[in-house]
């Protein structure tokens, strides 16, 4: 068993780091503010590790079974005796595997940080958004409660919302994580919805307790929440989808994914740890976490999860072949590799049930945390020295950018899936168990990844070839030009993760039961995706690696469907008729309207009519004495007569 | 201990404003005052711990009760369960915020203080008495300091808007007098206002029928129950921003806690009758007051519209009549409470310094007052519900609350409030967007300085507030549970 | 038919409301207040009506009248002075003359 | 029909109609007169009913006093001999009506009553006896009333004189 | 008989003052305030059961009271006023028909027989009447006097007829044999109600108010607020004597009567108050829709009935003569009466303003001031009929009344004010007694124990 203390000193030491940077980060440590964080975060990236190891080689495993283990554990919030909500840390293969990447690549970005965002004015503020991050997505993959992992998953989304708005006097910046925000948000309505419909079924809000009762059919919740059922579909896969929905929020899966590209406005490293490598894979996680609820409980939502990430993937990757601004590309890539990993974990839910496709969906988050946020990293670099996101901006930076160059080419070959790099183990993994499963998703999945081998190199080469001679003049500094070691350093360890990941037999120690899985395909399996993304990588050679016209002489000749297609296929714009027309004109407005002229407009005329009657009625005070007495006396008669006649 | 130290120190403290000499400065001697009301609630705090640790089984502790009228038997009767401390906790709160962020008033100095301690002093007494008469008489106390608070001291058209709230609130209290009447009068042969002797009887369910609306409604004015919140927008708007601290932080809780404790715990059978009513009007004044609080300009009818849309949630949890909701209910008027308190103290602020609270004519102030902008920002993700904030904390009582009822009514209200934390965002989002972000549009903001000592002071207390509940609730569970457990077995027996 | 008391409450009622006519429709002060002294009249005539044929026991009735008629006296002595007073100031005692107050 | 009835019905038929006529006449001397006219009538029938006594207070307060009071005021505030402006038409018929409603009330209520008799003994209301009630103190004497009186007609004596005496600074004026 | 005899005495000792003329002003006044002080003291102090004159005269320790309180208000009156009585030319005539009057509504209060009330309600109103003329040269001043005198003439003669009636039926008119007589025949009913009729004009109750916003508007400040306020409590007093003792038996009768006739008054009040810009008349249209909460707190009957009644009329001699005392004081020394001349009353005059303020509060029934407790007590004593709806009918009507004050209060707080009114009411007599007015708002309602003093009493 762990110390409960060293777990808990993982996510509190960068929590520390932001509360220290948050408060007195401009007073007292101004530009040291960016060591403290990254010691910090480095102490935890060292007990993360030795947690790890601890665990995989370790206390983990009992008689050849990972199991699932709660070191802390405190009762936060207490509704009733059963429903709580629980501040815990859970210990199983996934999460284990998720503190690492996290820590890993918090840290990573961290270094790179120091130097890319060095005379910031708001350097501090900076890192200590990006602990409070780096905080709560700890705190997300350990939580050991349904609850623990919504509040986590909002804190999230704030530091997210926060760091894309870093540039806060940028309107297209606020802009973005507004939207960013918005959008999570609206996702996470579904979330919690479907917490509570789950949690009421289960009376449990405690992750364990919760996937036992939903997914054993002798248990009394089980039958109910199976045999309640609205609009004919069953309590459970209700429940399941909603909670998928905030996943798919969060991941950027289809149709949620607007927000993402527009999350690039925040810093590039930034994008590459929230945006590309641990927040967008937090919906992942989600349905990894609950993945015996998902597979068992409702093969439904299952299916959902598998389509949503089939068509994610591929229309990304179809967008990705048309965008320009080369951070863009990288998140509909991100968008596209999610997508993957969605699929891989909903192709389960078809047929018979095994666990391939959970190994496979995690195996692929964690390399591609590595080859992605390397790119990203990268892409801070060029950016750096180009001043410019565009394309069209750069070319021939190969010999400018050396070590960038060629740890960009790695990350590309690796998400191309190219062997022996990470990304072609783990996507073929997934291509395997889709290929078991489902033909259809098999089939859409490997067209995807031959796409995305071309416009990764589209990429690439028109960086780093085409215009061979543009950029000369910058070529004085040439020491400065990678930013130095704080800058490089980050490329190079990443580039050797993504190329060595490959080769962790993560199939013993990732699954979805905590028992080994065998999932290797036969070698002849991998000819097929292997063929298509080197072809893939000659289409975009041919098209980019020399400058010429060819490339837009295809987009003219389908210029209909590529500006669809560059468009994003309108999707944006379908958001923004719903808000501003619908959310807006039709309800807001309305409504505003109603409260000022209706419900106020009526108290207002109460007390109009009340004036008006006594201003009306003034006449009976005519000062006229007689008048008077007539009243007078007709009030008399008139009691009279009421009291005689009428009532007696 | 005797509670009516709770009402002595303001009283004594809203005298020494009035009776000081040239040369001392009243708004020393609030602050003072309120600081040692606010000690002395949290003295309370711990003793009504130790108490509680004596007998749980007593509802209310700290019980005196002086006979006043016994020509109608009416008692000096005062005791204080957990919902009343946490209550009391908040009023000190937020009176110290109140006092410090009002540091700078020029005119009429001394009334202005006297007013605001004078609140206070309405408050608090409402919070502890145990007399349905008591607690009228404290109700309507808060009314005319309110009036000339907005009347003199307001900005815009405060006339109008200061007549409005106090009539409003008079009809509120006119149709809470009934009731009340209603309840003596058929509080069985030896009558009385007392709350735990009417508690303990059972008044047949025909007489509840009639007085529950009454009582319930007349206290829903005063938590901007739909329809009756118009009163909310215009009164928190043109208020001095202690007062719509005052305002919107207390008095609108003096409703919804005059709901629970007298309407709902009183009238038990009754409220199981209305429940429905209730619920629908509470979901309307949440998902409707966000809608409205979109399409604001101002950013204090921003807020007074969030105000509207919050206290729904506070009425809902109460509709529910399930535990968790009513002790997320309490929870959200305590949560609500700080948090709008915190937001018209910074509105207030930004006013001070810019002159205008029109959301489009500010931007990028987060270059100019880093400070409040943070307050700001904090104030609005605690409105939105981020965890961490009270906000949070509050909602998701009231939603767990409220979905332990299965049935399809229930789950469409709920599935109804909990899109409004959707709306919520985009609306705090927008004004932050607007506000704090963006260019700097107007150069001479640059000019502007950040908050000054006591400003920074008031709204660290009211942040200090929020983080505590928001970080660890559990403490403010364990006082609420036990006052909620007690409606709750009214609720359920028989 | 032999006269009775019926007779005299119907002399009597006619007559107050033969004041109260006057009194409604008189536009000079004096000659209002002339049908005061009607209605007032009328009512001494039935209390010494009633004395007369019901209770004759006791004399109530006759000292009321007496008692009204000295209260006729000195309230129309008063209104005389106010009456006098009012045409000194607005030079004329047309009931129409004092409707200043109103509304 | 005996004489006394005679007498009855031509003292009622004198109150009525210088009644109606003081109230509807236009010469505001002759009101005064016919007022005159319908007090010594209703004094007459004082005498009719045999009470001498309140007849000769009748005809010395009321003829004596207030009706030569009106007079003189009459003469104080009126220019003798022009005519009454007259009513408004509305007003009268309003007035008619009014005064219709509560005549016939008042009849109908009147006429249906059966009044009860009291059984005892009479007293005589000679002057003797009206005298001493009217200052006894102990059975149903009626000296405070007395005293209450008078306290008014001295208030109103002096109140009349205030009211109606031009005081010097007035004359400055 | 005591504060009979000491009201007699002093009108005599004015007499003889009045005949041998030569006393300034000042210094009669100051002796007439004590005396009144001393009459005041008196009325208070050691009050018994019993009767005279053979019933025509009775008095209880509850009679002694509430003559207490009435000559409490007069000499507040005589305090507040002292600007215009120093500048009126005949004090000493001023004082003895107020006296009078005085005497009049004591002898009323403690009235035996109808002929006894009827007679000191004559010596109670025709003075009054006498007094309204007392701005001689003011043409409004003789205008109120003359629609007063002839308007009560008028009611007198109704209620007259309405006396003989019950003569005629019961063939007693002491109130002692009443009660056993009466009974609700239609004859009765009809006598009832124009009897009725004479309490209702002069308690000013709509329709037979019409009368009280002209006379209180055109006569001098003095009288108003006594009429407003003495002649309306005495009033109240008698009438639940006659309500509960004399015609009890004929209960339902009255009790709905007082409910239509409550209802209306406090309606026409309200909305008469809500549009007028002379202070007095304002008070007066105030004062119907008071009378109106008084008729709610008689409709209930009984014990609590009589005492809310005292008590709110206790309660509204502080706060009416508080709210009259500024209005003269202001109309006294800058002859401003119209409520637009308050604006900005409050940069020059922060006593006055806040004592208006207290005022008018406890007149909108306000805590903590006394009008709250008392109109709470009204209510409460009206609502033990169970009768709801008329309750929250008057509660509602609260809410309009609060509208007018608090229009004042604008006026006088909010309002700014180029040139307002210079400071006035700086002199003793004036100050003083609004102090005690402010007191006694702010005292009767927490002190318990006046209340249950009251309750005591029979």
């Amino acid at each position: 068993m762990p110390d409960s203390l060293v777990i808990a000193l993982i996510p509190l030491l960068p929590l520390t780091g932001f509360v220290l940077l948050g408060l007195f980060g401009k007073k007292i440590f101004r530009n040291n503010s960016g060591i403290v964080g990254t010691l910090l975060l480095l102490v935890a990236t060292v007990l993360a590790i030795y947690i790890a190891y601890g665990y995989f080689f370790g206390y983990g495993k009992t008689n050849g079974v990972y199991q699932k283990l709660i070191p802390v554990h405190y009762s936060w919030l207490r509704f009733s005796e059963n429903l709580s909500i629980d501040m815990g840390i859970i210990l199983d293969p996934i999460s284990v595997m998720m503190i690492f990447v996290v820590t890993f690549v918090s840290l990573m970005v961290h270094i790179y940080s120091l130097a890319y965002m060095k005379g910031e004015e708001r350097y501090s503020t900076y890192f200590s958004f990006l602990s409070l991050f780096t905080f709560s997505m700890l705190g997300l993959v350990l939580s050991s409660n349904i609850f623990q992992i919504y509040i986590f998953w909002e804190l999230v989304g704030v530091s997210s919302f926060l760091l894309i708005g870093y540039y806060y006097d940028r309107p297209s910046a606020v802009a973005a994580a507004k939207k960013a925000f918005i959008v999570t948000r609206f996702a996470d309505l579904g979330f919690l919805i479907g917490i509570l419909i789950l949690s009421f079924y289960s009376n449990t809000l405690d992750f364990g307790l919760l996937i036992q009762r939903l997914t054993s059919p002798d248990s009394s919740q089980w039958r109910t929440a199976t045999e309640a059922s609205f609009l004919g579909i069953s309590a459970l896969t209700w429940g399941a989808a909603l909670v998928f929905i905030g996943g798919a929020g969060k991941s950027a899966m289809f149709p949620l994914h607007i927000w993402l590209p527009d999350a690039m406005e925040g810093p590039t490293p930034v994008s590459a740890l929230i945006h590309a490598a641990t927040m967008v894979v937090a919906g992942v996680y989600l349905v990894a976490r609950l993945f015996p609820v998902f597979a068992i409980g409702s093969p439904q939502a299952m299916h959902l999860v598998a389509y949503v990430g089939t068509v994610s993937a591929f229309l990304a990757a179809m967008i990705a072949c048309t965008q320009t601004d080369i951070k863009r590309v990288l998140a509909f890539s991100t968008m596209s590799q999610i997508g993957y990993m969605m699929l891989s974990l909903g192709v389960s839910g078809f047929g018979t049930f095994d666990g391939s496709g959970y190994t496979a969906s995690m195996f692929h988050l964690f390399t591609h945390a590595m080859f992605k946020a390397l790119l990203f990293l990268c892409a801070g670099v060029i950016i750096h020295y180009v001043h410019s996101n565009e394309m069209n901006q750069m070319g021939g930076l190969r010999r400018k950018l050396p070590v960038t160059h060629i740890s960009f080419l790695i990350a590309c070959l690796a998400i191309s899936g190219i062997p022996p790099l990470s990304g072609f183990f783990s996507k073929e993994e997934i291509l395997f168990a889709a290929w078991r499963h489902n033909a259809v998703i098999y089939w859409m999945a490997l067209i995807t990844s031959g796409i995305t081998a071309f416009y990764m190199f589209r990429l690439y080469f028109s960086i780093f070839w085409n215009k061979e001679n543009s950029h000369q003049k910058e070529g004085g500094a040439q020491h400065a030009v990678e930013g130095g070691a704080l800058m490089v350093l980050p490329l190079i360890l990443l580039a050797i993760g993504s190329v060595c990941s490959g080769f962790i037999p993560f199939g013993n120690l990732v699954s979805f039961d905590g028992t080994p899985v065998e999932s290797k395909p036969h070698i002849s399996f991998s000819i097929l995706p292997v063929g298509l993304g080197l072809l893939g990588i000659l289409i975009a050679g041919w098209f980019y690696k020399k400058q010429n016209d060819r490339s837009d002489k295809i987009a003219s000749s389908f210029s209909r469907i590529y500006q669809a297609v560059y468009h994003k296929f309108y999707i944006d714009e379908l958001y923004l008729f719903i808000t501003k027309k619908i959310l807006f004109n039709l309800v807001g407005r309305p409504a505003a309207w109603f409260d000022k002229n209706i419900v106020d407009g009526l108290v207002n005329l109460t007390g109009n009519t009340t004036t008006m009657i006594s201003e009306k009625i003034k006449g009976i005070q005519s000062g006229k004495l007689q008048q008077y007495a007539m009243y007078f006396l007709i009030g008399a008669a008139g009691l009279a007569l009421f009291f005689i006649y009428y009532r007696r | 201990m005797n509670l009516s130290v709770l009402l002595l120190i303001p009283l004594l403290t809203a005298i020494a404003i009035l009776l000081a000499p040239r040369n001392v400065q009243p708004r020393w001697i609030a602050l003072v005052g309120s600081f040692i009301q606010l000690v002395f609630a949290f003295i309370l705090l711990h003793l009504f711990y130790s108490e509680k640790a004596g007998n749980d089984a007593a509802s209310m502790v700290f019980i005196r009760q002086y006979s006043w009228l016994t020509a109608w038997n009416i008692n000096y009767e005062i005791g204080v369960d957990g919902i009343s401390v946490a209550m009391i906790l908040l009023t000190a709160f937020i009176v110290i915020a109140g006092v410090l962020v009002s540091w700078n008033v020029q005119q009429r100095v001394k009334e202005f203080y006297f007013l605001l301690i004078f609140l206070g002093l309405g408050a608090y007494g409402f919070f502890i008495s145990l007399n349905l008469f008591i607690l009228f008489f404290f109700l309507e106390i808060a009314v005319i300091p309110k009036y000339l608070l907005i009347g003199i001291w307001g900005s815009g058209k405060k006339e109008y808007s200061a007549n409005k709230l106090a009539l409003m609130l008079m009809g509120g209290s006119a149709l809470v007098l009934v009731g009340l009447l209603g309840l003596y009068f058929s509080s069985g042969g030896e009558r009385t206002f007392s709350l735990m002797q009417l508690a303990r009887l059972h008044i047949p369910v025909g007489i509840q029928k009639i007085f529950f609306p009454l009582l319930f409604t007349g206290f829903g004015v005063f938590t901007a129950l739909f329809p009756f919140h118009t009163w909310v927008p215009d009164g928190h708007s043109s208020a001095p921003t202690a007062g719509s601290m005052f305002l919107a932080g207390i008095s609108m809780k003096l409703g919804s806690y005059g709901c629970l404790r007298v309407a709902v715990y009183l009238l038990p059978d009754a409220a199981k009758e209305y429940a429905p009513v209730i619920i629908v009007l509470s979901s309307i004044a949440i998902l409707y007051g966000a809608f409205a609080t979109m399409m604001q300009r101002d950013l204090k009818y921003m807020n007074a519209y969030s105000s509207v849309s919050h206290c729904g949630f506070i009425l809902l949890g109460i509709g529910m009549l399930t535990k968790t909701a009513i002790v997320g209910a309490v929870m959200q008027m305590i949560s609500h409470g700080l948090m709008t308190a915190l937001f018209f103290a910074v509105i207030g602020m930004i006013y001070e310094r810019t002159h205008t609270r029109i959301v489009s004519e500010m931007g990028g102030l987060m270059k100019v007052m880093p400070f409040v902008m943070t307050v700001f920002f904090i104030a609005g993700f605690c409105s939105l519900g981020l965890p961490g904030l009270s906000g949070f904390v509050a909602e998701i009582t009231i939603f767990i609350g409220s979905w332990e009822h299965s049935g399809l009514f229930y789950r469409v209200a709920t599935v109804a409030a909990c899109m409004s934390i959707v709306v919520t965002a985009v609306y705090i989002l927008r004004a932050i967007a607007q506000v704090a972000m963006g260019p700097v549009k107007n150069q001479q903001y640059l000019q502007l300085k950040d908050a000054g000592w006591n400003e920074k002071l008031a709204a660290i207390i009211l942040i200090i507030g929020i983080i505590a509940i928001g970080v660890a609730p559990s403490w403010l569970n364990h006082l609420v549970s036990p006052g909620a457990e007690v409606i709750m077995q009214k609720i359920t027996n028989k | 038919m032999e006269p009775g008391l019926y007779q005299v409450l119907f002399i009597s009622t006619t007559l107050f409301f033969i004041g109260v006519y006057g009194f409604f429709t008189r536009r000079n002060l004096v000659t209002i207040l002339m049908s005061v002294e009607l209605i007032l009249n009328s009512v001494n005539l039935n209390f010494i009506a009633f004395n007369k044929y019901l209770w004759p026991h006791r004399l109530d009735g006759v000292f009321f009248t007496v008692f009204i008629i000295a209260i006729a006296a000195a309230e129309a002595a008063v209104a005389i002075a106010i009456i006098i007073n009012l045409y000194r100031s607005h030079q004329s005692i047309d009931v129409e003359k004092t409707e200043e107050l109103k509304y | 029909m005996s004489g006394s009835t005679i007498i009855f019905y031509l003292l009622a038929a004198l109150v009525l109609v210088s009644g109606w006529l003081a109230v509807t006449t236009r010469q505001i001397f002759r009101a005064a007169i016919y007022l005159l006219f319908s007090l010594v009538g209703i004094a007459g029938l004082y005498f009719w009913l045999q009470y001498e006594f309140i007849a000769a207070v009748q005809i010395v307060v009321y003829v004596g006093g207030i009706v030569v009071l009106i007079i003189f005021s009459i003469f104080l505030t009126q220019q003798s001999g022009q005519k009454l402006p007259s009513q408004k038409r509305g007003r009268i018929i309003f007035s008619i009506l009014a005064v219709g409603l509560g005549l016939t009330l008042t009849m109908l209520q009147l006429f249906q009553y059966t009044f009860v008799k009291s059984t005892e003994s009479p007293v005589s209301a000679n002057v003797t006896s009206i005298g001493r009630q009217m200052l006894g103190v102990n059975d149903n004497g009626y000296a405070l009333p007395f005293e209450v009186v008078s306290m008014l007609l001295l208030a109103a004596m002096i109140g009349c004189i205030v009211i109606a005496m031009k005081s010097p600074e007035n004359e400055q004026k | 008989m005591k504060s009979e005899m000491v009201v007699t005495i002093i009108i005599f000792l004015l007499l003889i003052v009045k005949i041998g003329r030569g006393m300034k002003n000042e210094l009669l006044l100051s002796i007439v305030q004590l005396l009144l002080l001393l009459n005041t003291v008196i009325a208070l102090v050691y009050n018994q059961e019993g009767s005279l004159f053979d019933g025509m005269f009775r008095t209880s320790s509850l009679i002694g009271f509430q003559k207490g309180i009435l000559s409490l208000g007069t000499y507040l009156i005589s305090l507040l006023c002292t600007d215009w009585l120093k500048k009126n030319s005949n004090l000493p005539e001023f004082f003895i028909l107020m006296l009078s009057a005085l005497l009049g509504m004591f002898l009323m209060i403690s009235s035996g027989n109808l002929l006894m009330f009827y007679l000191s309600l004559e010596l109670s109103t025709i003075p009054v009447a006498a007094l309204a003329n007392f701005d001689i040269d003011k043409r409004i001043s003789s205008e109120a006097a003359i629609k007063m005198i002839l308007s009560s003439a008028f009611s007198s003669g109704i209620l007259l007829f309405g006396i003989s009636l019950v003569y005629g039926a019961t063939g007693t008119i002491s109130f002692a044999e009443l009660p056993s007589k009466v009974n609700s025949g239609s004859l009765q009913t009809l006598a009832f109600v124009f009897l009725f009729t004479a309490f209702a004009f002069k308690l000013s109750v709509v329709p037979f108010h019409l009368w009280t916003a002209d006379v209180y508007e055109g006569s001098p400040i003095a009288v108003t607020s006594f009429l407003s306020v003495i002649s309306k409590g005495a009033f109240a007093f008698i009438f639940l004597t006659a309500l509960y003792k004399v015609f009890g038996s004929l209960h339902d009768l009255w009790y709905h009567m007082l409910v239509i006739l409550s209802i209306a008054s406090m309606v026409i009040g309200n909305l008469f108050a809500i549009r007028q810009q002379n202070i007095k008349r304002f008070l007066a249209f105030s004062s119907i829709a008071q009378v109106g909460f008084i008729l709610v707190g008689m409709s209930g009957g009984g014990a609590s009935g009589i005492s809310s009644v005292v008590y709110f009329v206790l309660i509204y001699v502080f706060s009416n003569l508080a709210a009259f005392g500024v209005a003269s004081v202001i109309s006294g020394q800058a002859g401003k009466e119209n409520i637009d001349d308050y604006r900005g009353l409050y940069q020059t005059n922060p006593f006055l303003s806040w004592i208006l303020a207290l005022a008018l509060f406890s007149l909108a029934g306000i805590p903590p001031t006394a009008g709250f407790f008392g109109k709470l007590f009204l209510l409460a004593a009206g609502a033990s009929r169970g009768n709801y709806w008329f309750i929250a009918i008057a509660a509602l009507n609260m809410i309009i009344s609060l509208y007018y004050y608090l229009r004042i209060i604008r006026s006088v707080f909010m309002d700014k004010n180029e040139q307002p009114l210079g400071p006035v009411g700086k002199d003793s007599d004036s100050r003083f007694a609004l102090l005690l007015c402010a007191v006694g708002i702010v005292m009767v309602g927490l002190m318990s124990w006046i209340y249950e003093y009251i309750q005591g009493l029979k």
